[in-house]
This record gives structure tokens, C-alpha cells and sequence, in this order.
């Protein structure tokens, strides 16, 4: 584990969005977006949320930046409770916080130019001199790799991958402290992912950010992240750090999860643990542990009781009853 | 289903108080008052009390409201101040023109409308294509009033064909109806089915751009299935909700055409109603017609539920 | 002809106007599938894996076309061969479906949403075969049963909508198998869907090819779908083959650069060093391939010829074929 | 103004954007140097009445012997006068409570266009018709009546505008970098307002010019001896027989003037919003 101090702490973040019905559209139920999530991220360090399309992962990135708004549950920014903040302190606070997005062609306004989306942050949050604007746009460039001809261009006339460093650039030109990376390489191809990691790896290191990486793709949150969580269903059911989770997968998703990755080997033998089924809709939740219906272990108390998080290792959390 | 409908009536029913009221408003704003235009400047202020009296003009706007609104609910909406005669029944017997001559409308607008804009969306940049393009721009363009008064002088000077005169009924002689009502229901036919033209191409295009017109061709079906029985089938969603706007379009310019054709239709009366001054008239018509348009809205929106399966009903 | 299909010299243009030489997409592409046997496909978004094989079906979409000079030649059951690019519209539909069939990357939009699945399994069956409405209703359950579907009664009669990407998945292979395919060309079969859902159908997809004569396609960008589903694999890049070999060969010993690279940026995901192995630069877009190799700027073995005239596909080793100067006949002598 | 430039350099580049360009400036000028142009007061008789084409009266004279061309030309000021201010008061009122609407949602925007809805359910004809019985007939009333006709069609789509402007994303990127509401409303909206703004109100026009044609055709709008396109066809029509030119010239410019405004429309959708474009 790390040494340094826990610079976002969650407890029990939850977060609903209504579903409207009937004759008169009144809220006849919820989605469970995000349920009972609790972790924490340390200066520094990387915490990985992996999962499939539709487990909350994202949504949890958002809420916790308060872009959406959550139902209930804690977020401590650095000891500050980031939901007692009006509108407007948290606005301020944005700048210690940022959002990456996955898909670099949508993100950015297609009417700014490269300097002007760089800009607009500083501007934003500080209030600076043109001089003292162009150096901070000039140093932010360099680091992702854009070059200073190119800041007078506009999006569309960028690569995929120089986007992404473009959108990366806007992100961290207020030099925040944490970084949520929403699916930051999903959208690019093989070999532009590998020089996007690296690039966030290198700022990492050289601006001590933290970062909470979300991700589907379970061969990049291992390389990325010093810690992952398991999400499913809107909840974390196993988290801990990397390597120990990956050597040693306590939970039977993440043990599914793991033996679905397509093995890049052709020789090796291919023993799968099969799921059946697909994810139930979180609008309808299963009662009980909601991995019950599609687990090969699955016991009577699954159905009826959802399991408490339990710590099996220092620091490795899982969530089921076959631990009890 | 019975929920997706019943929520759709609800949501048409501020609307429908909102025309009322609006027609309504409408009325007591107009300048010069009803009994000067009735009996004169000179009247005795007996006999202006007596027929305020009679017309309920003297009570406070809202029971006047209600009770206008009222009677429309039991189907009594007033007399003419002209004729005395009670208004529904006239309103009834000359719906029928306009119906028929919207109805007709529609479908020749339909009939030259969704072919050709599907011919245009399969033979895009052709000449076809732009035939039809040109065609619709004109249909959108040229005013149906003019287009009659164009029409009107080329068929006499070069054909010396006259429009007939006298309107006679579907059911007393169909024949000689339809020869009364076939060039103005074409002409605002024509003038309608530049948009609805305009719309098919364009979602056909939209729906043929689709994945799963890829599948359907790699399946084996001719261009003829792809087109018709997928890619029109899904820009039909559209185009309907294009169409019941159009109602209004329709509704509109068939005061105009009644109005050239002399056919005794609803907007022929409501314009006689505003040259008459005759307001509850005018009132009359306006709501029926608003009614009818709010109406055939909703119906092509209970359709397109229907037609597509992926709305859910509740 | 003994193989299944056979491009040759395959080139898809996309014009310009009348002025100008058509963009050429993809360029000089041989390849040679046989009989039952499972080929990959792999490389980057845009380097015209996809469209190859759209053009196998003769389904390139408005305004691209086949270049001259170009052959796709496949055999049919009865010995018959074909040259693909210049059948008639009809021959072509009598091909689609019944011969040749495909599966697409995105299940969720690949079904037409108006009408149920067993309407548009039907319409496969319809097409190609004389079955009254009974036996086709039979044929589509069993067909359903085969790819296991749950409940396949109640699925017939559902829309595409009700269903989730996996299952729709399924369908589509339902549909493209419905009619004992010779080819089955999958493109991108599994991106769009979750990896556990991903391992059903790949799974699903290893068995079926167990009880079916199907040849099999798979386009793909992931080299760890190609591992598991491939025997024989060809490697894309900017339009062209750069490699091309048994899976086993390209996984042990890529003799492509770019295969190399691609790899060991792959593989390094999971091991210890920190900093991933990257292939530098960026794809060059089609049009602006220069003379040379169209590796060459983001090569780190670049040399002056690569830059000069562009390197042919050669076989290196038996059935190993590359497109590079380093591995060119007589390069040793050139040294 | 950089802007403005750009969109009339690419709208001059295609060339129905050209004609409609070329055509609309001519009837701006037609219609700003009508005194100029014509020869006779509008609306006095200079001539015999209904007399044919001739070099002295090019479009022939009604049947109370006035000028048709120079009726014509003073009739293109209407329609244009008419044509801008209606759209001028539609589109104001329309930006503005779309823009509301959309951008607050919830029952603001409810009652907003529950009020849009009750508009949109007259035929536009009929609706301007009821209103002008309030207002009277005349220039001034048929300007005002058309405008609050054209309201609904701004309104609505300047909130379909912005509300799915408000799901871009990079609006939530803005959001997430601590943007604040009025920058990112006037820097990240507002232009994907304008686009379809524009095209909307070419089109406007075009349909307000139609409604007034159409109006005083009716002899509900413009009032003679004012010389109104549409008041000129209507006279035209007792003497269709014996004066053929009384008709065709009104309506060929009203015909012209509205195929103009359309075809720009079409040009500009085309420029503004590549998207649209099949």
C-alpha cells in the first residue's frame, strides 16, 4: 500500500435516476445507477473501476464530480465535503478536479480553436495576463506532445489520438490534483493506446496527480492503476490492489471477468468460466446478491440477502457470501 | 396502450381549453361592438339593453365564457346574429365539403408525393433526383391561390375550359361532384406535396444509410424488398408525423380555394362570418376547425405509436 | 480452382470527381481462404479490412467500387467458380445469404427495428429456399435452438428492441447460418459487446463451427479474438496485407514490423514495465501514401529505400508472407 | 460580422445559393428604388383601364388604368416590409422564450409551450385572419398578426436547439471544467442555435410573404389603393378574360419572391448545417 495520504474518500455513494409511467408520468421507480459505493483514492495514486457497459462506472465518476448529482452517500475532497458546497464553491473547486473524456471527437467544442479550448480553463479559474496565459498554454503543449504551430488549428483537424492529448491538455492545464478518466483510450485504436498511457503515466508522475480511471477493457486498468474495483450491478463487489486482485480474484465475477479476457496466446489452453445470461437491468434490480442469477456458486442466502463488504487481506475488499 | 392513449387525450386537453379561450378573448377584443353593427349607431339604449340581454352580453366574461363553452359541449353553439339560424348544424352540413375536399386532397398529394420522393432517395443525383427536387421546391413555393388563378387562366384561354359552377353534393350526384372538387382538391394536393415529397427523400436516404439495410442486402433481397419493404416502411414514421401537421396546411389553404371555387365549405363561411361581422359564427368555425386539427393530430400520433413497435404503450 | 476464395490484385477506389485519380482504399490485396477453414483479419480503424470484405459481397456502399483489374473468384458447392466482380446484380443476390453470408459489428442497429426476428429470419429463408410457412418457422426454432437462444418461441416473436446485444448477436448468426453458408464473413463481430458477453459468443462461434462446412472470416482489431477463433491470419495496414501467416507463426515470430510492434504493445499491457511499448506517429490517411512504404515514418527500422520505392509482399518462410524490406530476397546481398 | 461574410462567401459559392443571392438583392433594390423605377404613382390612374402591354406601360394597366408595373414594384415593398417585421417579431419572441424553454426546462418550460401548442393549432392563415379582426386590416395589423404567427415555429425550434445543445457533450465538458452558466450559453450554445435560427428564418420569410399574399388576396390584409401582390391578383379576377396580365404578373413575382427565400433557405441549411445535408 501506499504511503500517502487519502485524498478522496467516498462512503456509500448512491445515486437513482427516476423512471417516469402511467397516465400522469409520475416516478414509478429508479434506476440504481450507482449503489452503496465506497472507496478511496490516494494522493498519487491510480484507482482503477472496471466493469461492463451499463455497471455505473461512469455514472460513479460523474456523481463524484458532483455532475450529477447523487442521491446520498459521502464525498470527501482533501477532508472537504463536496456536497455541502453551493453551485458556485464547487464551481471553483473544478479546477482541482477534471473530467476526461472517452470520446476526443464529441468533447471538444468544434468552433474553438486548439489555444482558445486551452484558454478557456485559465480563464475560468484565474486571472491572468496574455503573457502569462500563452506560457502556461505553451508548457501544458509540450507536455501532451502538441506542438505550439498547431494551437491556432481546430479539432477536426487533428488524429484521434492528438485529440485525446488535446482534451487531456484541457484537463490538466489548472494543474488540478485529481483526474477522472472516463474510457480515455477506448475510442482509439491499438497502437495510439499504448502512447495515450504512457502520456497519462508521465503526467502522473511529473504534475503528482491522482486519477481515477474507468474502464472496460481489463488489460489496460491493470497496467494503469494501483488500485481497481470490480463494479457490477451499481456495486463494487471486489476491490483491492491490482496485481493482488488479478493474481488472486476472490470474487466469481471477477474470477468470469478475468478467464473472458481473449488470451494472446494461441496455444495456451483455454479453460473459461462460462456466464450465462446478461446483466439484469438496473432499473430492476434482483433482490438479494445482484450477481445471484448469473453465479455458478450461487447459495440460498444469495437470493434473499445482498452480501456485506468484507476484508479478506489487508486492503482486499469482496462483497459475497461464500466468504461469510 | 389504454395508458399511452388516455396520457396523449390528456395532454389535448389544456390545449383544447387554451383555443377556447384564445377564440374566445379573440371576440371581446374586436373593436366596434356587435349590437352597433346589428342595429345601428342610432339605437335607443332600450333596445341595445334588450338585445345585450338577449345575447347574454351584459353578464361578466367568465360566465359569458362558461357559457358559451357549455353550450359547445352540448353541441349548441349559438346562432348567427345574420340568420338566427343555430350555428352546428350549417357548421356540419359545410364540414362536409371541406372534409372531402381535404381528404382528396391528401391523397392526391400522397399519390404524387411518396413515390416520387422515393424515387428521388434511390436515384440520388440523377436527373430523376433533381426533377423531382425542382418539383418539390415549386410545390413549396407557389401559393395555392396563385397556382388556382394561373390554372384557372390556362385552362379557359387555351382549352376554354370553366370550372363548373354550383355545388352539388357527393351523395346527390358523385360524378358531378368530383368534377367540381377534382381541381381544387389537385391544385392543394400540389401544393402540400412539395414538403411531403421533400421528407420521404430525405428519410428514406436517412433509413437506407442504416446497418441494417446492409443486413437485409446481404440476406439476398433485391432493391426492391430494401426499399419498399424496409426503408419505406421505416420513413413512414415521419413522414406521418408530417402529414397530420399538414392537416393544418390543408385546413388553411382550403379557405382559400373555397373561397376561388365558390364551394360552400367551412372557410367559405368563416369568411362570410368576418365580412358579416357575424361573430359567434366566426367563433364557431374557428373552434371547429382548431378541434378538428388538435384532433387529427392526435390520431397521427396514436398511429405512429401503433406503426412502430418500439414506442411502449404505458 | 481447389480454394474457397481467392482475391487477386483486389484494389476499391473511392472517386474524386471527374478531374482527378480515384483514392485507391485498399491496394494490391491477395488473399487465399480454403475450404473450412478459419481466417483473421486484423488491423486498425480505416485500413480497409472491412470494406475487403464488403466487396467479397458485393456490398461496397455508394459511391466506393471495386478498382480495375481486380478478381475475387469464389467456388460453389457444385464445383462451379465465380468471379465475383462481374456477376449481375441477380447472380450476386442469389450469392448473398445463401453462399456467402455475414454478421455485423453492431447487432443493436443491424436489425431492422420494425419488424420481429422470426419476420426477418424468414426473409433469409424466403430468399433462397421454397419452404411453406410451417417449415420455416420450424427451420428458424431449430435455428435459434442451435445458437442458444433461451425461450427461442417467445424470442421469434419478440422485436429487436426487447432483446440484448448478445442476444441479438446470436440472431444475426442464426440468420447468417440459416441457409448452410459456404463463407461466413463476421466483421467485428464481438467490439460491440461486453467481454463476458464477448466470450459467449466466441465460444458460441467456436462450437457451431464444429457441426457447420462454414469457412469463416473473422475482421477483427483485436489480435487476442484473433489467437482464439483463427488459424490463418492476414495483417492490414493503410490498405494493404503487410503479413500474412498461420497464427501460431505471427504470434511466435511477426516478421512485420508493424505486427511486431502491435504485439508487443499488446503484451506489454500486462507486464511489469511501467511504460507501455508504443508505435509512434499516427496512421497516414489514403491518398497521402507517398512511393515508399507506408510504414515508413513510424518505423524504427526505417531505412532510405523504405522511403524510395515500396517493398512486395514475399513469402519469407513457407506459407509466411511479408511486405517488408527487411525481410526482401537478396537483402543480405544489398548490404 | 466575420461570420456573416463566410456564410454569404459559401452561400455564393453554390449556385442556387447565387441565383437566390442574386434574385433576392434585386427585389431589395426594386423595392428600396421603387419611386425611381416607376414611371406612375401606383396608385392613380394613368391610363386607359386594362390596357395591354406597351412600351409606356410594361405590364399593361389594371381596370381602373393604373400602372401594373409600377404597382408591382411598390407591391415588392410590402411584401418585403411585411416579410421582415413579421419575422422580426416572431423570431424575437420565438428566440426568446425557446431560449427560455429549453434552457430551464421543468414547468416554465411546460407552460411556454403548452401556449406554443394552442398556437400551433390554427392553420396559420386562419389564425393571422383572427388576429387582424382584433387589429384591423392594413400594413401595421397584417405585420403584427403574421409575427405572432411565426412565433411558435422560433420558439419551437430554438428550444429543440438548445436542449439538445445542452446534451453535447463538450458542453458537459465545460461544465466539468467549472465553465460558468453565461459563457457556456454564449460560447458553447447559442451557436448551434444560430444555424438553425437562420435557416428557419429565411424560410419565415418566405411563409410570412405567402401569408400576406394570401391575406390580402382576401381582401383581409393590405387595403387598396395600397398595391399589395395579393390584392392585385384578387382584383385581377373578375377581368381573367378580357385582362390576362393583371394576374400573371402578381403572381409570377409572388411565385418568384417565395421560390427565392426557399432556395436560400435550402442553401444556407446546406452551409450552416453540413449535417442536414443528403
Amino acid at each position: 500500500m501506499s504511503e500517502h495520504a487519502v485524498l478522496l474518500d467516498i462512503q456509500n455513494l448512491q445515486t437513482y435516476f427516476p423512471i417516469t409511467g402511467g397516465v400522469f408520468q409520475k416516478t414509478v421507480g429508479h434506476v440504481h445507477a450507482v449503489e452503496n459505493v465506497s472507496f478511496q483514492i490516494r494522493e498519487q495514486e491510480t484507482f482503477g473501476l472496471v466493469g461492463e457497459s451499463g455497471c455505473g462506472k461512469s455514472t460513479t465518476g460523474r456523481t463524484l464530480l458532483r455532475l450529477i448529482e447523487p442521491t446520498a452517500g459521502e464525498i470527501l475532497f482533501d477532508g472537504q465535503d463536496l456536497r455541502a458546497l453551493s453551485q458556485d464553491e464547487l464551481r471553483q473547486k473544478r479546477r482541482d478536479m477534471q473530467l476526461i473524456f472517452q470520446n476526443p471527437y464529441s468533447s471538444l467544442n468544434p468552433r474553438m480553436s486548439v489555444r482558445q479550448l486551452l484558454e478557456e480553463p485559465l480563464q475560468t479559474h484565474f486571472s491572468l495576463s496574455q503573457k502569462e496565459m500563452d506560457e502556461q498554454v505553451l508548457w501544458i503543449s509540450q507536455a501532451v506532445g502538441i506542438a505550439p504551430e498547431q494551437l491556432s488549428r481546430y479539432p477536426h483537424q487533428f488524429s484521434g489520438g492528438q485529440r485525446q492529448r488535446i482534451s487531456i491538455a484541457r484537463a490538466l492545464i489548472t494543474k488540478p490534483r485529481f483526474v477522472v478518466a472516463d474510457e480515455p483510450v477506448s475510442a482509439l485504436d491499438v497502437s495510439i493506446q499504448a502512447q495515450i498511457l504512457n502520456l497519462l503515466l508521465t503526467l502522473q508522475k511529473e504534475l503528482k496527480l491522482s486519477y481515477l480511471f474507468i474502464s472496460h477493457d481489463l488489460n489496460v486498468v491493470r497496467h494503469i492503476s494501483n488500485r481497481i474495483g470490480v463494479m457490477y450491478l451499481g456495486r463494487i463487489m471486489e476491490q483491492g490492489d491490482t496485481e493482488a486482485v488479478y493474481r488472486n480474484p476472490l470474487h466469481p465475477y471477477t474470477k468470469a471477468l478475468l478467464s473472458a479476457i481473449p488470451k494472446l496466446d494461441p496455444l495456451e489452453e483455454k479453460s473459461r468460466i462460462r456466464l450465462e445470461g446478461d446483466v439484469p437491468s438496473p432499473a430492476d434490480p434482483p433482490k438479494g446478491c445482484p450477481f445471484h442469477n448469473r453465479c455458478a456458486n450461487c447459495m440460498e442466502v444469495c437470493r434473499n440477502v445482498v452480501p456485506e463488504e468484507r476484508e479478506l487481506e489487508p486492503g482486499h475488499f469482496v462483497s459475497c457470501h461464500l466468504y461469510d | 396502450m389504454k395508458n399511452y392513449i388516455l396520457r396523449r387525450i390528456l395532454q389535448v386537453v389544456p390545449v383544447l381549453i387554451g383555443i377556447s379561450i384564445l377564440i374566445f378573448a379573440v371576440m371581446k377584443m374586436i373593436p366596434g361592438d356587435v349590437i352597433s353593427g346589428i342595429l345601428g349607431v342610432e339605437a335607443t339604449p332600450e333596445l341595445r339593453a334588450q338585445l345585450a340581454a338577449k345575447y347574454g352580453l351584459d353578464r361578466p366574461y367568465l360566465v359569458q365564457y362558461l357559457d358559451w363553452i357549455g353550450g359547445v359541449l352540448h353541441g349548441d353553439f349559438g346562432e348567427s346574429i345574420r340568420t338566427s339560424a343555430p350555428i352546428l348544424p350549417e357548421i356540419l352540413s359545410r364540414f362536409k365539403v371541406t372534409a372531402e375536399l381535404t381528404i382528396l386532397a391528401a391523397f392526391i398529394s400522397w399519390i404524387i408525393a411518396i413515390p416520387l420522393g422515393v424515387l428521388a432517395a434511390v436515384k440520388r443525383n440523377t436527373l430523376a433526383d433533381r426533377f423531382v427536387r425542382v418539383f418539390a421546391l415549386l410545390g413549396v413555393s407557389v401559393p395555392n391561390f396563385a397556382l388556382s388563378i394561373l390554372l384557372i387562366l390556362v385552362l379557359s384561354l387555351a382549352f376554354s375550359y370553366f370550372p363548373p359552377l354550383g355545388y352539388v353534393g357527393f351523395l346527390e350526384d358523385p360524378l358531378r361532384n368530383l368534377q367540381i372538387m377534382i381541381l381544387p382538391a389537385a391544385i392543394l394536393g400540389v401544393t402540400i406535396s412539395g414538403s411531403v415529397m421533400r421528407m420521404t427523400r430525405s428519410s428514406v436516404l436517412e433509413v437506407l444509410r442504416q446497418d441494417f439495410i446492409k443486413t437485409v442486402r446481404a440476406k439476398g433481397a433485391s432493391e426492391r424488398v430494401a426499399i419498399f419493404r424496409h426503408a419505406l416502411r421505416n420513413a413512414l414514421i415521419p413522414i406521418i408525423t408530417l402529414i397530420g401537421m399538414q392537416i393544418g396546411s390543408l385546413l388553411g389553404g382550403a379557405v382559400i380555394v373555397e373561397q376561388i371555387f365558390s364551394l360552400p365549405g367551412l372557410g367559405q363561411m368563416t369568411l362570410t362570418g368576418i365580412n358579416q361581422r357575424d361573430y359567434p359564427v366566426v367563433q364557431g368555425c374557428v373552434l371547429f376547425i382548431a378541434f378538428i386539427y388538435v384532433l387529427v393530430n392526435l390520431l397521427t400520433d396514436l398511429l405512429y405509436a401503433y406503426i412502430d413497435p418500439r414506442i411502449s404503450y404505458d | 480452382m481447389e480454394h474457397l476464395l481467392e482475391l487477386r490484385n483486389l484494389s476499391i477506389d473511392l472517386p474524386r470527381g471527374k478531374r482527378q485519380s480515384p483514392v485507391k482504399l485498399v491496394e494490391g490485396v491477395d488473399l487465399t481462404v480454403r475450404k473450412k477453414q478459419n481466417f483473421g483479419v486484423v488491423g486498425e480503424s480505416g485500413c480497409g479490412k472491412s470494406i475487403t470484405c464488403s466487396a467479397i459481397m458485393g456490398l461496397l456502399s455508394y459511391p466506393l467500387t471495386v478498382g480495375a483489374g481486380s478478381s475475387i473468384r469464389f467456388l460453389k458447392e457444385n464445383g462451379e467458380e465465380l468471379e465475383i466482380t462481374s456477376l449481375s446484380p441477380a447472380e450476386l443476390r442469389k450469392l448473398r445469404g445463401k453462399d456467402i453470408s455475414m454478421i455485423f459489428q453492431e447487432p443493436m442497429t443491424a436489425l431492422d427495428p420494425m419488424y420481429t426476428i422470426e419476420e426477418q429470419i424468414n426473409e433469409t429463408l424466403r430468399f433462397h429456399t421454397s419452404l411453406s410457412k410451417p417449415e420455416m418457422h420450424e427451420a428458424a426454432l431449430a435455428m435459434l435452438k442451435k445458437v442458444k437462444i433461451p425461450r427461442p418461441e417467445q424470442i421469434l416473436k419478440d422485436y429487436p428492441h426487447h432483446l440484448s446485444g448478445g442476444m441479438l448477436q446470436r440472431v444475426m448468426i442464426a440468420i447468417a447460418l440459416i441457409n448452410n453458408p459456404r463463407l461466413l464473413i463476421a466483421d467485428e463481430p464481438t467490439t460491440a459487446l461486453d467481454v463476458t458477453i464477448q466470450a459467449q459468443i466466441l465460444d458460441l462461434m467456436n462450437e457451431l463451427r464444429e457441426s457447420y462446412d462454414t469457412s469463416v472470416i473473422m475482421i477483427t482489431h483485436d489480435l487476442g479474438v484473433i489467437a482464439e477463433t483463427c488459424e490463418e491470419v492476414a495483417v492490414f495496414y493503410a490498405g494493404q496485407v503487410v503479413e500474412q501467416a498461420s497464427v501460431e507463426e505471427i504470434f511466435r515470430a511477426a516478421a512485420h514490423p508493424y505486427t511486431a510492434g502491435l504485439l508487443k504493445s499488446v503484451t506489454s499491457l500486462g507486464g511489469e514495465e511501467k511504460m507501455l511499448y508504443t508505435i509512434q506517429g499516427a496512421v497516414p490517411t489514403a491518398g497521402n501514401f507517398g512511393q515508399g512504404c507506408r510504414f515508413a515514418d513510424r518505423c524504427e527500422y526505417c531505412e532510405s529505400r523504405c522511403r524510395e520505392s515500396a517493398p512486395a509482399l514475399t513469402e519469407i518462410s513457407p506459407g509466411h508472407l511479408c511486405r517488408c524490406w527487411l525481410h526482401a530476397p537478396g537483402k543480405e546481398a544489398a548490404q | 460580422m466575420k461570420k456573416l461574410l463566410q456564410t454569404l462567401r459559401e452561400l455564393w459559392r453554390d449556385p442556387m445559393g447565387r441565383i437566390s443571392l442574386i434574385g433576392i438583392l434585386l427585389i431589395i433594390l426594386m423595392a428600396i428604388f421603387a419611386p425611381q423605377l416607376s414611371h406612375f404613382k401606383p396608385d392613380k390612374m394613368v391610363g386607359m383601364p386594362k390596357a395591354s402591354l406597351s412600351a409606356q406601360f410594361w405590364f399593361g394597366t389594371d381596370n381602373y388604368g393604373r400602372d401594373i408595373f409600377s404597382r408591382i414594384v411598390y407591391g415588392a415593398r410590402v411584401s418585403l416590409q411585411v416579410g421582415l417585421i413579421a419575422v422580426g417579431i416572431g423570431a424575437t419572441a420565438g428566440y426568446v422564450l425557446g431560449l427560455i424553454a429549453g434552457y430551464f426546462e421543468g414547468w416554465v418550460d411546460r407552460v411556454i409551450m403548452c401556449l406554443m401548442d394552442i398556437l400551433f393549432a390554427f392553420p396559420s392563415i386562419l389564425l393571422a385572419i383572427l388576429i387582424s379582426t382584433v387589429l384591423g386590416r392594413g400594413l401595421v395589423p397584417t405585420m403584427v398578426a403574421i409575427g405572432i404567427v411565426n412565433i411558435p415555429v422560433f420558439a419551437r425550434t430554438v428550444r429543440a436547439s438548445v436542449i439538445s445543445a445542452k446534451g453535447l457533450e463538450y458542453v458537459e465538458n465545460a461544465r466539468s471544467v467549472g465553465v460558468k452558466t453565461w459563457p457556456i450559453l454564449i460560447r458553447h450554445i447559442s451557436p448551434n442555435v444560430v444555424a438553425p435560427f437562420t435557416v428557419q428564418a429565411t424560410l419565415a420569410l418566405s411563409s410570412a410573404i405567402l401569408t400576406e399574399a394570401s391575406m390580402s388576396f382576401l381582401g383581409l390584409g393590405i387595403q387598396p389603393p395600397a398595391s399589395s401582390w395579393g390584392s392585385m391578383l384578387n382584383e385581377a379576377r373578375t377581368f381573367m378574360e378580357q385582362a390576362p396580365w393583371m394576374a400573371i404578373f402578381p403572381a409570377l413575382f409572388i411565385i418568384i419572391t417565395i421560390l427565392l427565400f426557399n432556395i436560400m433557405g435550402d442553401s444556407l441549411r446546406d452551409v450552416l448545417d453540413p449535417k442536414l445535408k443528403l
